[in-house]
This record gives structure tokens, sequence and C-alpha cells, in this order.
């Protein structure tokens, strides 16, 4: 079964349409949430909105859990599924990068892009920068490449890393995801409100 | 606290993706039948090529640690088979008693040797069996007929090229060379082997 | 405190709404394409295509960008560009219909237009330097890669918002 | 706050545990459900359904007319070892020994739907071999020669004399097979001693298969 493109199900030239779609949709569902707004998106780092820190870990625990049942299912064949390979170093230290920069411009690539549907300046900014700062990179490639392909640990996945079951990694994610909603709202009661 | 009053959505889609797992496990058959071994250790067993054995080799064995699985047809195995065969069909193999004897044959750690018209029939056999996971199954490299109406089992010289290929096309060519027919040779052809369909899932990011 | 919401249409979906949301578009996403969602792998095909335009043979000599400049292929010509469009679009559509789309700058009070505008640009290069590195963002490394329990999410997760508390003190004059 | 305010206050948070609830059981649920060995392949059962079909093979007579007549679609796959291949092998065909039946470079030829892939041997046993592991991944217009070289050379190479008391359609076979023999080359030695078997300068082209292609580090 599934994968859809991949296994040929879907003829390749509907990926495209598909691609809008589900951008659309991804859209939708971003500003609806309101990550179209910095202040929002940053509240997670003050405690006066876990907004984003919500979201993330519903997403990401409804759609592990999703993708395994129906893998467990046959509907999905997790083993087929994109699984970007890692580089240590590189992602630490471009997570890092990307930290300073969320909290310097507010927001992440995906939500600038609502900001920027929605007319916010801020935002159309912070993508003239995202791309500005590509374009550094890619100039600088030649001096960063070493490090770039350095620490290449393949397309490892948690299993492979931890060499536990999927399913308990699962579990243990949803657990930690529950306690830091519930920490989250503590956290929300005891700091002062911001409106923004 | 705006979002006191939105709670009834989410409950609502919870339960839809509830119903969906659901649905989805009612609609779930498990395979009844599943293969253990994957093809890339197959494959590392057939290129060692130990499964395979000559009658000199049955001899050896002893009685207790083997059983001799005759796969051909009933009707075929009636007719005359090797002494203390067992006959499972091919077609039955999947029957409940099949099953029964050779998880049996598994557990006692007896070897379970295969064998049929050809060596081919028996590979067939062999390779259903072991990558179902009955990795004590062997194959006997035999042939099996009849002469004079009696049942006859000989090994079979499995892959071994009845004449030299390349000195029997060199001297075929130089012995009838006088009748020479004008044609063509078949032009050098170009195998373009296109992307099947099934395309790796690229990078999402 | 009504008033204010109203006053400034911040009525957003409850967020565990939203991501339960967010998350099943995940799945069909997997299940349909084999990927992930992401975003700034649109805008990198955007430079790769600006620079090529400008000075296309220094895009050829470059090893990076040559990366993405297959011949006869236009870099635009990528899933996540058609992807980018859709979040505008559909971003639009939710503004839209909540009333939301205004040209604006936010910023907190304490802070004028023009600081908020620096930091937003400086913030933009760092994420965008930090995402190609990474080999994703947020979206596309972080979210996608745990939905698959990539390790590689994980980690860039973890460093992400781990910085982002450590500096958060720093900018808090920004934000509160 | 009002009173109403406050129950609806405690509804919503009774409802946030139920929600959190069912996460967790769903998530639970993973760990504990039996586990069962997930199949790779084609079912066990159809596997058998193919092995036992005799279609799979083709006979070398078959072959040699599809040959003849320059039939695009046929694609001759030497399972036999590099040696035995160098030495002698039908024309056009590729050496993909069955050792190297996962070779990403040479897999491309067996996993595809364009050519009906004939795979040949001394005998049959290691086309079939290679023929079970297609099988059971399900890769579709894979064939046999039935027979292989063997059957090849004692029918199409050095077909034998039928006897005078067989029907006529022997003789027409049998006229067929030497017929075809030349076109294979036998009696052609002094006309074109130069034009030594074609296939292992052949041109062929895979496209490469990438699997899971490094694209796009956003």
């Amino acid at each position: 079964m599934g994968p859809l493109i991949p296994n040929g199900l879907i003829p390749i030239e509907w990926n495209f349409v598909i691609a809008i779609l589900i951008g659309i949709a991804f859209g939708y569902i971003m500003e609806a949430t309101g990550f179209s707004s910095s202040r929002k998106l940053t509240g997670v780092f003050y405690g006066y909105d876990f907004a984003v820190l919500k979201v993330f870990f519903t997403s990401a625990v409804v759609a592990v859990i999703g993708l395994y049942y129906m893998d467990y299912l046959n509907f999905v064949d997790i083993s087929q599924l994109y699984v970007q390979p890692t580089y240590l170093w590189a992602a630490i230290i471009g997570g890092i990068i990307m930290g300073v920069g969320f909290l310097a411009g507010g927001f992440c690539p995906g939500t600038s892009l609502c900001a920027v549907a929605i007319g916010k300046i801020d935002g159309m900014v912070f993508t003239v920068g995202l791309m500005i700062g590509i374009f550094i990179f890619s100039e600088s490639f030649s001096i960063l490449e070493p490090f770039f392909e350095s620490s290449n640990l393949g397309h490892v996945t948690l299993v492979d890393s931890l060499g536990i079951s999927p399913y308990w990694i699962i579990l243990i994610i949803t657990v930690v995801a529950l306690i830091a909603f519930a920490f989250s709202d503590w956290v929300r009661s005891k700091v002062k409100k911001v409106f923004y | 606290m705006k979002e006191l009053e939105r709670t009834k959505r989410i409950s609502i889609s919870a339960v839809l993706f509830l119903l969906i797992i659901l649905i989805g496990f009612l609609t779930f058959k498990k395979p009844q039948y599943v293969f253990e071994k994957n093809s890339a250790s197959t494959l590392e067993k057939i290129i060692k090529k130990d499964y395979i054995l000559s009658l000199n080799d049955l001899d050896k064995l002893e009685a207790s640690q083997y059983a001799v699985i005759d796969i051909r047809s009933n009707y075929e195995y009636e007719k005359g088979h090797l002494k203390d065969a067992v006959n499972i069909s091919a077609h039955d193999i999947f029957s409940k008693s099949s099953i029964e004897l050779l998880d049996e044959l598994k557990a006692n750690g007896q070897t379970i040797i295969l064998y049929g018209e050809h060596p081919d029939n028996a590979n067939s056999a062999w390779m259903l069996l072991y990558q179902m996971g009955y990795d004590n199954a062997k194959i006997l490299c035999v042939e099996t007929g009849y002469k004079d109406k009696t049942f006859q089992i000989n090994d079979y010289p499995l892959e071994k090229p009845r004449v030299n290929f390349a000195q029997f096309m060199d001297s075929a060519k130089s012995a009838k060379s006088k009748k020479i027919v004008k044609k063509e040779k078949p032009k050098k052809k170009v195998i373009t082997v296109p992307k099947k369909k099934k395309r790796a899932p690229e990078g999402g990011c | 405190m009504k008033e204010k919401k109203q006053k400034n249409r911040h009525v957003y979906w409850n967020p565990y709404f939203g991501g339960f949301l967010l998350g099943l578009l995940i799945i069909l996403t997997f299940y349909i394409t084999g990927r992930g969602l992401g975003a700034s792998g649109a805008l990198k095909s955007g430079v790769v295509t600006i620079v090529h335009t400008v000075a296309p043979t220094h895009a050829e000599n470059n090893a990076y960008y040559s990366k993405f400049l297959k011949e006869g292929v236009f870099p635009m010509n990528n899933w996540l560009v058609f992807e980018a469009i859709g979040v505008l679009l559909g971003a639009f559509l939710s503004g839209a219909f909540t009333g939301r789309i205004k040209l604006k700058v936010q910023h907190s009070p304490k802070i004028t237009s023009r600081r908020r505008l620096i930091f937003a640009l400086t913030g933009g290069v760092l994420f965008g330097l930090g995402a190609q590195i990474a080999r994703g963002c947020t979206s596309g490394a972080a979210l996608s890669g745990m939905a698959v329990l990539a390790t590689a999410g994980f980690i860039t997760m973890v460093a992400i918002f781990g910085t982002g508390y450590l500096v958060a003190y720093f900018f808090r004059k920004n934000w509160i | 706050m009002s009173k109403s305010y406050k129950s609806k206050k405690i509804l919503v948070k009774r409802r946030y545990q139920i929600l959190a609830a069912i996460l967790f059981l769903l998530a639970l649920g993973l760990v504990l459900l039996p586990k069962y060995k997930e199949n790779e392949g084609i079912d066990p059962e159809l596997f058998v359904k193919n092995a036992l079909s005799t279609e799979r093979y083709i006979s070398t007579d078959v072959l040699a007319d599809r040959l003849i007549n320059q039939d695009p679609t046929v694609l001759l796959i030497d399972t036999r070892s590099e040696d035995e291949f160098n030495e002698f092998s039908l024309p056009d065909a590729v050496n993909i020994p069955v050792k190297d039946f996962f070779n990403e470079n040479l897999n491309p030829f067996l996993d595809q739907n364009v050519f009906d892939v004939i795979l040949f041997s001394n005998d049959n046993f290691y086309a079939n071999e290679a023929w079970m592991l297609g099988n059971r991944l399900g890769y579709t217009n894979l064939y046999i020669l039935k027979g292989g070289l063997n059957e090849w050379f004692s029918t199409i190479i050095d077909p034998k004399y039928p006897d005078e008391t067989m029907p006529r359609e022997a003789f027409e076979l049998y006229s067929f097979r030497k017929a075809a023999g030349m076109y294979f080359g036998v009696g052609e030695a002094e006309s074109k001693t130069e034009e030594k078997p074609v296939q292992k300068k052949k041109v062929v082209t895979v496209p490469k298969k990438k699997k899971r292609a490094p694209e796009g580090g956003c």
C-alpha cells in the first residue's frame, strides 16, 4: 500500500497538485492556530503563550501514533518513508543558529510564509532575511562543506540510535508531551498575561 | 481563556480519529503465513549452496536425523518413491497436516530433505520453506524416473554444461562453413531499462 | 479583556485542535507522498533560481547551487515550491475568513517598528543559515522528522528550542 | 468569574483529561498490540501458486524465434558466473550472477516491467533461483529458458535429425532449428570470423534507481 505516489498508486503527475493542496491545508492550519503572529510564537519562551509547544507536540504525537498504526495495519510502509539523514554536528549547530534566529526574528520559515500571506511586514522582512541567509550559506559553502558533510550517521531513526522498539519510544514521547502540556498550563497560570 | 469554548471540536475529531483506527482494525486481516527470512539473507544462503545433498550424502546421515519428503504429486508418489519418504505434494504444502509435520520436524531438530522429479522442483519448495523459516530444509539433488517399470532415483549433475559451449560453437562454425547463408548480424542492441514507476520518496523539509 | 480580543481579532483555534489537524495532515502527506512537510526548501529553490538567472556561470560553478541545478530542470519545479505556494494560499484564506489580513508590523509596544524589522531581518538571516546547515527547518526537519522518529528531527528540535530558552532572556524586550 | 464560567472551566479541564487519556491509551495500545512479523514481498500462498505454474518457462524454440525476429522486448539474462559468461553466452545477454541479484546496478534489469526478462543458466537451476527471488518480491515479466543452455545446444545449435518414422511436424521443427542454428552462428566461420559475439561490447545503460536521494537540506 502506501505511500501512494512512490508506489505508483497515484500517477506522479498529480504530485504537484497534491503539493499545492497539502500546502493550502498546512498554511490554513498554521494561520488559524495563530502561527502567523510572531509574538504568539515566541510566547513559548516567556511562558505567556504555549501554542507552539502544544501544536508542535500534539501534531508530532498524533502523526507518529497514526503512522505507526497505519504501518501496523499495513496501510503504509514506514520503512519507505523519507527519513532525513542525520549529520550530528551540523544538526546541532544548525539548530543552535536557528534557535537564536527564532528568538531574534520571531518566525520560522513556514510561519513566516503565513505572515507574508496575511500582510505582516515583519514576516516579509524575515523571509527576505531567510533568503539572504541561504545565499550566504551557498556562497560560503566551500568553507562550510567539510563541516556540513561531517559526522554523517545516515538515514537513522531513534529506533536505530537508541536500539529500542519504536512503540516504546512513541509511548515515552506521548507521556513527555502530556506532561509538557500540563506543565505549560501550570506555568501559564503563574506568568503575567501578555496581550498582543 | 479563549481556548475554553473550543474543546468540542477536538473531542469530535479525536473520536473520528479513534473511529478510523477502529475501522482499520476491523478490516485488518493478519496474514496467515509470512516469510520469516528476508530476501537478502535468503540470497546469502543460496550462494553458500550448503543445502544441496547427493544420494551419497544422504547415506551418511543417520536415519533419526532426517525425514525425506517427496514433493511430487500423490499419484507419482504411489507409483514409486524413495524408501521412508513422506509425501507432501507441493500443492498441499499449506494444508494443516503438512504444516504440522514440518513444524514437528523443525521442533525435533530433524533435517527436512526434499526431492522431486528434478532438483528444480525441490528447489522451488526449498525456497518457500527456507524463507518461511524452515531453515532445517535441504534438497536432495536427484532426478527421478522409471526404467523397466521400476522407480529410479539418480544423482543429477547440477548446472553442468553438457558440452563445452565455446568450443562447440567454434567447431560448429568451421565444420559447416560451406553452407553460408547470407544474413545480417543482429544489430548491437542498446538496452535501457527505464525507471520503474516506484519512486523513492524524496526529502522534505 | 474581551473587547481587546475582538479588536485584535486574535481568536485563534485551540492549539490542541490545530496540532491535531496538523498531525493528521502530516500523516496524510506521508501516506500520499512518502515525504514530510517543508518550507525553507522552497526559499532555497527561490534563491537558486535568482542566482542562476543573475549569474548563471557563478551558480553552476558553486558546489551548492549546482546540486540543485540539473540539466533541463527548472529549479522552481520542485515539490516544496508548490507546497509553499499552497501555504501562502491557505494562510491567505484563513486570514481572509477571520479578517486578519492587514499590512502592518507586529511588535511589542516597547520597541519601535524599525527595531522590530532589523531584528526580523537578522533573525531571518540566522534562520536561513541554520536551516541550511541543519538540512531542514522547524517544519521540515523537526516536525516531519519527529513523525517518522528521525534522529535528526529530534536533535534539531532540541537544539532549536534549547537555544531558544537559553537566549530568551536577551531578547525579552522585543517580545514581552 | 461567574459560577457558570467556573463549571465550564471544570468541564473543559475534564475534556482535556479525557483527550490526554485517549492519546496515552493509543500510544500504549501500540506497545501492547501483538507483534507479528511483517511480510516482505508477496503472500507465501501466492508464491507457491506462481512456483507451481509452468508459465514461467519459455522453450528454446520460442526464444530462438523471438531472437531471430529481433523482438525488442526480449532481455536475456545470464545467471551463471562471470567466467562462464565470458566464455560463452547467448547474443546480447546481460550477466547477472545469482549472487548479484540485489546489486543496485544490476537489479533494475530484473525489477522492471518493460522487457520480458528471460533468465538462463546451463540448466534451469540458477535461473530458477533467481526467478524465485524475484517471484517473492513481486517482480513481473521474469521467465526462464526451459532447459537452459544445455537444451539450447541440443535443440537449436545441434538438433537431432528426426527419424523417418516421425511425423512431418518433427521435420519442420528440425529445419526451423537448423536455420535458427545458422542464425546463431553455426557454420559462419569463414565469412564472419572477425565478428565475434558482440554481447560483451554491448552498450547497456541503466538508470540508477536512487534510494532516498538526499534532496534538499532546506
